[in-house]
């Protein structure tokens, strides 16, 4: 689905992706894993066209990403669930959803009730700004604002941080209905191994911009979450 | 040198641009027509254009500049009485000639500047004494934007009026902020000052931009020049030009000059002058006259004295005679003002002015006002043995600086 | 590490590699040689600099005193003022009604009590503000306490209700406007629209003499050194830090227990001063102030010296405030017709092209050469914050 | 008085059929009109009040064409000719027959000077001979126009008219004329008791100073009681329509105002571009108008129909320009913004010094613009202010229109509220950006069209309005449309009611003041936005 | 008042004049209570955030503070701090300090230091400098101005800087840092200033289950001497350090008691756990 090929990138002088290379099969979910610092975000906002890529491929089912402009990779089908959520602070619930309607190819004009089956809060919340939810309640925003892209690939960076338990296992339900029931490319960065491990099919460790492992979630062994992932 | 430069300090931009850059032309014009005549005492003059920028502390730098980088034998230029104060003392310190054409208040003489505008009693007085006589006027609004020249103007103004035996509730003074331009309540009141059955007028000394949006109100407030006929001191056929005059009709300006004055010199000058901008519809108005006549006299001086040198050419401009463009001849006093005739003209809808009053001969300008109680004494006298621009009458001395 | 090595890094960190030292030294030595050049070398020497070239520089020092003035607040602390022009021109009036006082009674209505305008508006007798303006120390005394008491009492409003941002920005403009109108007012007893102007000597010295003109710059030069520096000082101790810190979180540095709003105030007020004591050097050396110097646009206009030099970096402000007047002076005489045209297109070329004014541009050629140097990539993660 | 003005502008039109009309004049005549060829401009009043009395032709369409200006005579024949002007050509026709003159040309005539005396005379005159004219609105303001200057021959006129005047409102004025007549000569006290009650109910400025004079010097201390009762009813009248009017002109500057500022309510409000070139796009769209009556000569009524579509292209486009060149590098950088847009405004203000030249343009006011509905003696509108207002006010809806219920409003506020996730939400950001700040100029640029008619269309426009507008805003709230309407009306209307106490300058002043003290009690203006992200 | 009376009021001769009384008071906790939340009442448009919350927290305690999201755990604080003003209820910090009263920078010199849910650091500032300002000092200007770093307060900075990891990163501006290097950054300024009590904001977030661990051995080392209130959504780490843990809910407590009891309780695993673990 997606693959990256021998990317770098920098952060000004620094560099912070080194030769990397990834490849998300279709229809999985797979779990980036690794340190603080490691280039997780960053790869994830590469892939998103936010930061410019120095060298290297990014392709979306064989097609050159890299070309186009971050603007056209949602329509392209990748939805962005980013750290921090990123919520408009200033529109409501309710138009936080709908920024994302005119990129749906049913050129639907109402946010779709899928989303609101799915977080019934965002429900209550409709005429609330977004920047004055709680921080849980903004990541069930987050996740649904891209939903309403109706993406092929979802994206999340952490999308646990700092959710109370039983969302975070709705979320969990969630990421694996869709990724099961619909069958939605699912890229996680995730730092707790017990939700890895519940809702990833894949792995990926990285190690100072690169990645350095790849496997199934079942091999996700104790040694190499010491060796990348203990302090 | 092999040229006689002559500087130009006019603003070319900012607000005052609007009416400078008139002037700057017409210096330019000057010099052309000079050096087609050959140039003076065997030399071409060259013109030397700087812009102050409407920004008054950069007069002075300008002047400076003018004088020690470019030599300038000569400098034409400033508008407003701030930008001449400004390059004043410049022109004390190198001793330096400058010829400012704007009407202004008064109550200054240097021997450094030669005032070829109107003093107040040249513009303000003969107007009033119009206004009174021949229509009969009993109520007064003195409106100004609130800088010097309208209050010296309005006080002078004022004095006179009272002199004259007008009561003070007949008189109502109204001052407004530059560019102001929200006339609405200031001219409902002058409607209702108006409208106490005794002939009303409007003596305007408003500043530039802000007389257009005063006219409009006027108009359509529906305040036409027979019921409350406004005399204007600072607009011009230049101002006009920016306005739709069909609602202005009939309301009044003094000068010394207008375009639409019939003279063969008068003629000649605007043919010229519409020749030299290229534009068919450029108009000409008292500011250019008065620094047409100052460059002339210039000239004359200049080879009166057979020399640029500052001091020679002071002295030989005192009682130089040049023809004024509406007729008859401009003579400079030793106060280093001109006499000149004073015109009132009524605003016609083509944006000219059609005369309608004008004085006797030549009035003498009088650098001092004698209804001003500290001036009233004072006279300005620039030959031997007075030699001083404020010269006091009664104490015989000559007050404050010695230049 | 010694904890000074630290801190002066970690300044220099922060805000780019502004070296003062070097630009002081430069600064004063293009001084003394411009005097020397102006009072020792005849006339027609080519090694003449003519007063003119002296009164020229001069003014472009008090503009960069200006500069600096409005980069303590808005470089370090993100205070945009456009109203900066106030301080100034109030210390420019301060030391105006000085001048004004000594000329005593040669001025052309010979009234040895009131400036002429006074007499020419029939005030009879000196209006309370004006009372001891004649006195030399009076006057530097309000060449400070005025700006900075006016700084003080609008920092304090405005800090103390959090306005900040935009607001804060309009405000001070209102201020200077609202002065600018009121010093119009000819009943204010400023003068009015035409000001004070027609000085004739300071301190028993003639404003017209090359000595005079000549010491005023150098003291101008030297004003403007000590301040640079004692600037510089100030924003290498925690102060400096906090003030940085204000800039980019303010509240964060409220819950660490830093009270802002008096931080803020008595930066402003600082700042206030210097912009003060760059009127009060400017007014000698032009010869006049007038309420123009209030206009809101003039205001704006420092701050864009500011930008072009680059903000946050102190020599940057001077330098900007030098060259933006440098250039105009020639713009306007090389092309009077034309030179807005100059004057705006290099404002944008600056903005699109420098991001970070002339000492960004120094910054990046100098990080450029280090990284060849040692070919290790270097730290350059200065985010732009507004 | 005043009204000389409505009557001329209805007159212009009936001027060629009268004249058509008119039969020559008669022997005693003849001499006269001659006469007023040759006479100096102050002697000429005596020559045309015996023209108004002497028996033979009506004189009505030589006062009308003389207090218009078209009366010149022909320098060989000293035969009277009216001009007519179109455009740009003069044709010339006889006075009293109304043929057309085709070969005369400008250089063989010569106008018959007037001046301010001789056009209150003609005025007064003509209102005399049309106190009979067909329509009764005109026969109603040449009444009112004699109040002032009722002597016994025109009081005569007056009478005689009343007894076969059929229209009830010219009737009333007629009375009034009359009654002023008696109050002022009547010799028995109980008559001008009588005719000030006759009075009563009147608001015109004329029977205000009769009752002053009368209350005052009047030797009946009835008469003087009962004028002073009239006296206090009309002021009372006059102190509330005081207040309207001065709520009005408080509104039409807030709608000044508003129509400045709306455009910088987008551009820094919404986009938080600090937009130093606002003024210049207001300016723009003000030299719109002006190039489109230059282009149309002939359709001044209909112009400013024309320039405004033109100026908002015109100023839009000069806008997305902007953006594209140069505001689209300082993403993120909104302080940058401003001194670009300062370079900008620069080099706009130069062009048209340029191209226009540096003095103001003259732009026309179309006549259904022109004037004002008078509402009573005491208050009468500027129709000028009036349509401003509303449009404003239209303008005002047609944008919160577009900005609440269009996708182009609610990606605006995404884009400005976070760039980057507003890209991975897939809007295309720089089209939003450029359709927006072509929008706020293109506002901008339509309410130049509005204030050419209001002052100078000249290179100082933009920068009279700049402050104005970004205090507007600010006072309002930035990023809230509502906030700068209400800010605009509150500034206008609290400017108004101050400007009679102090003086304009002081009020200024007092504005200003009373902005910043506000912005110390609300730090985020009049409508703040609220909520955690708002800190 | 008449203007006698208030004089006679100022210039009581029994009292100091406010200006001149030493406003450095301690806090008194002579009943080992150290903060004291009563009847707070917040609503936002209508909105009840926070809905007559009670909470006592003792001398020296570490307490969890866990409730579903939007509960109002990030606003009980920000009233605490001075942040947001609440409509009604009062704040006393010890028996005497009514922190209603005071501004945020007061309550911050009390002892009151505070981690937020999303990282805030000085971003132009370097790690180190980050820390040197959180440094417990006289904050008021002129102090200030004149302060420089001594010896032992660089050990002090060189010892917190070991403890949060970010030696390395001493002098890289602070706005570089990663998400999680942001977080033990702050952590490592509230450690600067030695606070009396500390309002940890979700500390874990974005941190992996290791770190995690450290902060947890963190925390539980600063209680005692110091007081702690943590936020956390990570069940693990709370069963890690808690001791007492409080459940809000809706603006109020719901639960109070040891982590058993709370993850037993049935409206608890209702509204917050999900079902129980
Ligand atoms: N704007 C920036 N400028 C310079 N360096 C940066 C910037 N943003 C991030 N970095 C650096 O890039 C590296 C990778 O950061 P990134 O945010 O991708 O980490 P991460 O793997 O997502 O970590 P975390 O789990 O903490 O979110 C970090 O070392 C960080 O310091
Ligand atoms: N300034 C504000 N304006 C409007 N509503 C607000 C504001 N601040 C908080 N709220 C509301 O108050 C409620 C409590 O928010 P708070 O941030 O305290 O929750 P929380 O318990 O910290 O949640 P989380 O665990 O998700 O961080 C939320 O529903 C939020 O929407
Ligand atoms: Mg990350
Ligand atoms: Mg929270």
């Amino acid at each position: 689905m997606i693959s990256i090929k021998n990317v770098n990138q920098f952060y000004g002088g620094t560099q912070i992706l080194w030769d990397l290379n990834l490849d998300i099969k279709p229809g999985s979910c797979t779990c980036i894993m690794g340190r603080n610092g490691v280039g997780k975000t960053t790869l994830l906002k590469c892939i998103m066209g936010l930061l410019p890529v120095s060298s290297g491929e990014i392709l979306l089912q064989g097609e050159p990403l890299q070309k186009k402009k971050a603007e056209y990779r949602a329509p392209a089908g990748i939805g962005y669930v980013p750290q921090g959520r990123d919520i408009f602070p200033l529109l409501t619930v309710e138009e936080n959803l709908k920024v994302g309607l005119p990129v749906r190819k049913d050129g639907a004009k109402e946010i779709p009730e899928k989303i609101f089956e799915l977080f019934p809060v965002l429900k209550e919340m409709l005429q609330r700004r977004g920047g004055d939810l709680s921080g849980g309640q903004q990541q069930q925003l987050a996740i649904g604002r891209a939903l309403v892209l109706e993406p092929k690939v979802l994206i999340l960076d952490e999308p646990n941080e700092g959710i109370q338990p039983n969302i975070v296992k709705q979320i969990g339900d969630v990421i694996l209905k869709l990724n099961k029931e619909e069958g939605l490319t699912v890229i996680l960065i995730e730092q707790k191994l017990g939700f890895a491990r519940r809702v990833g099919e894949e792995f990926r460790l990285m190690e100072r911009g690169r990645v350095v492992a790849s496997d199934r979630m079942d091999n996700l062994s104790e040694e190499l979450i010491r060796q990348y992932l203990a302090v | 040198a092999d040229t006689i430069k002559v500087g130009v300090l006019h603003s070319l931009s900012g607000t005052m641009a609007i009416s400078e850059t008139t002037l700057k032309d017409t210096v330019l014009m000057m010099v052309e027509e000079q050096n087609k005549k050959g140039g003076l005492l065997g030399k071409q003059l060259e013109a030397v254009v700087v812009d102050p920028a409407s920004n008054w502390p950069l007069f002075a730098e300008k002047t400076r500049e003018l004088m020690t980088k470019d030599q300038v034998d000569v400098i034409f230029g400033c508008w407003t009485s701030v930008s001449r104060k400004s390059a004043l003392p410049v022109l004390e310190e190198l001793n330096g000639l400058m010829f400012y054409p704007v009407q202004y208040e008064g109550e200054e003489s240097s021997k450094n500047v030669f005032y070829t505008g109107a003093a107040p009693n040249q513009q303000a007085i003969p107007a009033v004494d119009y206004l009174m006589n021949d229509l009969g006027v009993k109520r007064w609004v003195l409106a100004g934007t609130d800088y010097v020249y309208p209050r010296t103007t309005n006080k002078i103004l004022e004095a006179y009026l009272k002199a004259k035996g007008v009561a003070a509730e007949d008189i109502m003074i109204n001052y407004t902020p530059f560019g102001h331009s929200d006339w609405q309540s200031i001219v409902s009141d002058i409607k209702s000052f108006g409208s106490a059955g005794k002939k009303t007028a409007v003596v305007s000394t408003i500043n530039g931009d802000a007389n257009v949006p005063f006219y409009k109100e006027l108009g359509n407030q529906g305040i036409s020049s027979e019921d409350i006929p406004v005399v204007a001191f600072s607009v011009g056929e230049e101002e006009l030009s920016g306005l739709d005059t069909k609602p202005l009709v009939g309301h009044l300006a003094a000068w010394n000059y207008f375009q639409s004055v019939e003279s063969d010199a008068n003629d000649a000058f605007i043919s010229q002058w519409k020749a030299f901008t290229g534009n068919p519809d450029r108009v000409t108005n008292d500011p250019m006259e008065a620094t047409y006549i100052g460059f002339k006299m210039w000239t004359q001086a200049v080879e009166k004295a057979g020399t640029t040198d500052v001091d020679a050419v002071e002295q030989a401009m005192i009682g130089q005679e040049t023809e004024n463009l509406t007729g008859g001849m401009a003579y400079m006093n030793k106060n280093h003002h001109l006499s000149k005739p004073v015109l009132i003209g009524e605003i016609q809808d083509d944006g000219q002015f059609e005369v309608v009053w004008e004085t006797e001969g030549v009035v003498p300008g009088d650098a001092w006002s004698d209804f001003l109680p500290g001036s009233k004494d004072l006279i300005a006298d620039w030959t031997a043995p007075i030699s001083c621009g404020n010269y006091n009458t009664v104490t015989k001395t000559c007050s404050g600086q010695n230049y | 590490m010694s904890s000074l090595l630290s801190n002066f890094m970690s300044f220099s960190r922060i805000n780019g590699d502004s070296k003062v030292a070097p630009f002081v030294v430069v600064l004063l030595v293009v001084t003394a040689l411009a005097s020397s050049c102006n009072l020792l070398m005849p006339e027609d020497s080519v090694f003449y600099v003519s007063t003119y070239t002296i009164t020229l520089l001069g003014k472009y020092l008090c503009y960069a005193m200006l500069a600096l003035a409005v980069d303590v607040i808005w470089g370090y602390c993100g205070i945009l003022s456009l109203g900066h022009g106030a301080f100034f021109a109030l210390g420019g009036y301060a030391m105006g009604m000085y001048l004004m006082r000594q000329i005593g009674d040669r001025g052309v209505y010979g009234n040895p009590e009131l400036p002429d305008f006074m007499v020419f508006l029939n005030w009879s007798e000196l209006p309370w503000f004006w009372q001891g303006m004649d006195q030399f120390w009076v006057a530097m005394l309000m060449v400070l306490l005025v700006p900075g008491l006016l700084a003080y009492l609008f920092g304090w409003l405005a800090f103390r209700s959090r306005v900040t941002g935009v607001y804060l920005s309009i405000m001070t403009q209102a201020l200077t406007y609202a002065l600018l109108l009121s010093f119009f007012r000819n009943e204010m007893g400023f003068g009015g629209n035409n000001g004070l102007t027609d000085f004739k000597d300071i301190l028993g010295f003639d404003l017209q003499s090359d000595n005079t003109r000549v010491t005023l710059f150098i003291i101008t030069a030297l004003m403007l050194s000590g301040l640079l520096v004692l600037s510089k000082k100030i924003m290498q101790t925690r102060f400096g830090k906090v003030i940085v810190a204000i800039r980019d979180g303010e509240s964060r540095a409220r819950f660490i227990g830093y009270r802002t709003e008096n931080y803020k105030v008595w930066l402003f007020v600082y700042s206030a001063m210097i912009a003060g004591i760059a009127g009060a050097l400017y007014v000698p050396q032009v010869g006049i102030i007038n309420p123009g110097e209030f206009s809101p646009i003039n205001s704006i206009e420092i701050v864009i010296w500011v930008a072009v030099g680059g903000r946050g970096t102190l020599v940057g402000a001077i330098i900007g405030a030098i060259l933006v007047n440098y250039a105009k002076t020639k713009f306007t005489a090389i092309m009077p017709d034309g030179w807005l045209f100059a004057l705006g297109a290099m404002f944008v070329l600056v903005t699109l092209y420098l991001p970070k004014g002339l000492m960004g541009l120094v910054a990046q050629l100098k990080d450029r050469q280090l990284q060849n140097v040692n070919n290790r990539p270097n730290d350059k993660a200065e985010e732009g914050h507004a | 008085m005043r009204y000389i003005n409505a009557i001329c502008a209805c007159l212009l039109g009936l001027l060629i059929s009268t004249s058509v009309l008119a039969a020559s004049p008669s022997e005693a005549q003849q001499p006269l009109l001659l006469e007023l060829t040759e006479v100096k401009l102050n002697k000429a009043l005596p020559v045309l009040q015996q023209l108004e009395t002497t028996e033979g032709a009506d004189m009505l369409a030589l006062f009308k064409t003389m207090l218009n200006g078209d009366l010149y005579y022909e320098k060989e024949t000293r035969r009277l000719i009216a001009a007519l002007k179109e455009q740009s050509v003069t044709r010339y026709s006889d006075l009293f027959s109304g043929e057309v003159l085709s070969d005369l040309s400008k250089k063989q005539v010569r106008k018959i000077k007037v001046n301010n005396k001789l056009r209150g005379y003609l005025g007064e005159a003509i209102a005399r001979m049309q106190l009979n004219h067909p329509d009764s609105a005109v026969r109603k303001d040449a009444v009112r126009s004699l109040f002032s200057d009722l002597g016994s021959n025109t009081i005569t006129l007056i009478r005689d008219a009343r007894l076969k005047e059929q229209s009830r409102s010219v009737q009333e004025a007629m009375d009034v004329a009359l009654a002023l007549y008696r109050a002022r000569h009547a010799e028995e006290a109980t008559d001008r008791l009588q005719a000030i009650k006759d009075l009563e109910g009147s608001l015109e400025p004329e029977v205000r100073n009769q009752l002053t004079q009368l209350a005052e010097n009047d030797p009946s201390r009835s008469v003087r009681k009962a004028a002073q009762t009239g006296l206090d009813k009309i002021d009372q009248q006059a102190e509330m329509y005081g207040f309207i009017n001065q709520l009005f002109f408080g509104l039409s500057l807030g709608s000044v105002l508003l129509l400045a500022a709306i455009g910088l309510a987008i551009t820094f409000g919404v986009m938080g571009v600090i937009n130093m070139a606002h003024g210049e796009m207001i300016m723009l769209g003000a030299y719109t108008t002006y190039v489109v009556q230059l282009m149309l000569p002939n359709m001044i009524e209909y112009s400013l129909w024309i320039a405004v579509p033109l100026a908002f292209m015109v100023s839009g486009l000069a806008g997305i320009l902007i953006e594209r060149l140069v505001i689209r590098h300082l993403h993120g950088r909104p302080l940058e913004t401003l001194l670009a847009t300062f370079g900008i405004s620069l080099i706009l203000q130069q062009m048209v010094r340029t191209v226009f030249s540096p003095l103001n343009r003259q732009v026309a006011t179309p006549d259904w613009m022109s004037g004002s509905i008078e509402i009573n003696p005491l208050l009468s509108l500027t129709l000028n202010r009036l349509y401003i207002v509303a449009f404003a006010l239209l303008v005002f809806m047609i944008l919160l229109i577009v900005l609440k219920k269009t996708s182009l409003g609610l990606n605006v506020r995404a884009v400005s509220q976070n760039r980057d996730m507003a890209k991975a939400m897939g809007i295309r950001t720089d089209r939003v950006d450029a359709m927006t700040f072509g929008l706020g100029s293109g506002i901008a640029g339509i309410a130049g069209v509005a204030l050419s008619q209001l002052t100078n269309v000249g290179p100082n426009l933009g920068q009279a309005y700049i402050i104005d507008s970004f205090m507007v805003v600010v006072f309002g709230g930035v990023g809230n449309l509502w906030g700068t309407l209400v800010a605009a009306f509150t500034l206008g209307v609290a400017n108004k009611f101050i400007e009679p106490v102090t003086g304009a300058v002081l009020a200024s002043i007092l504005v200003l003041v009373f902005i910043i003290l506000f912005i110390q009690k609300r730090p985020k203006g009049l409508f703040p936005q609220k909520g955690r992200a708002a800190e | 008042m008449s203007i006698l009376d208030t004089t006679r009021e100022v210039m009581r001769r029994d009292q100091v004049w406010p200006f001149l009384q030493d406003h450095s008071q301690d806090v008194d906790i002579s009943h080992q209570v150290l903060l004291y939340v009563e009847g707070l009442n917040l609503s936002f448009d209508g909105f009840k955030a926070l809905n007559d919350l009670n909470l006592y927290i003792n001398d020296g305690e570490l307490r969890c503070l866990i409730g579903a999201n939007g509960a109002g755990k990030t606003t009980l604080m920000d009233v605490i701090t001075g942040k947001t003003r609440c409509d009604s209820g009062t704040v006393y910090f010890g028996q005497s300090l009514n922190l209603l009263e005071k501004d945020e920078a007061e309550i911050a010199q009390l002892g009151i230091g505070r981690k937020f849910q999303k990282p805030t650091v000085f971003e132009a500032h370097t790690v180190m400098d980050n820390l040197e300002l959180s440094l417990k000092s006289n904050k008021s200007v002129i102090p200030t101005l004149l302060a420089t770093l001594n010896s032992e307060e660089y050990d002090r900075i060189d010892h917190v800087l070991e403890t949060i990891g970010l030696k390395a990163e001493r002098m890289m501006l602070a706005g570089s840092l990663s998400h999680g290097q942001k977080q033990w950054l702050e952590i490592g300024m509230l450690l600067m200033a030695n606070p009396r009590l500390l309002l940890v904001d979700e500390p874990v977030a974005g941190m992996t289950v290791q770190e995690g661990e450290r902060t947890a051995e963190l925390l539980t080392s600063l209680a005692g001497e110091r007081t702690v209130v943590v936020v956390e959504h990570d069940m693990e780490f709370v069963r890690s350090i808690a001791r007492t843990v409080t459940v809000l809910h809706q603006g109020s407590v719901l639960a109070e008691g040891t982590m058993d009891e709370i993850q037993n309780n049935q409206d608890v695993i209702e509204v917050y756990l999900g079902e129980a673990p």
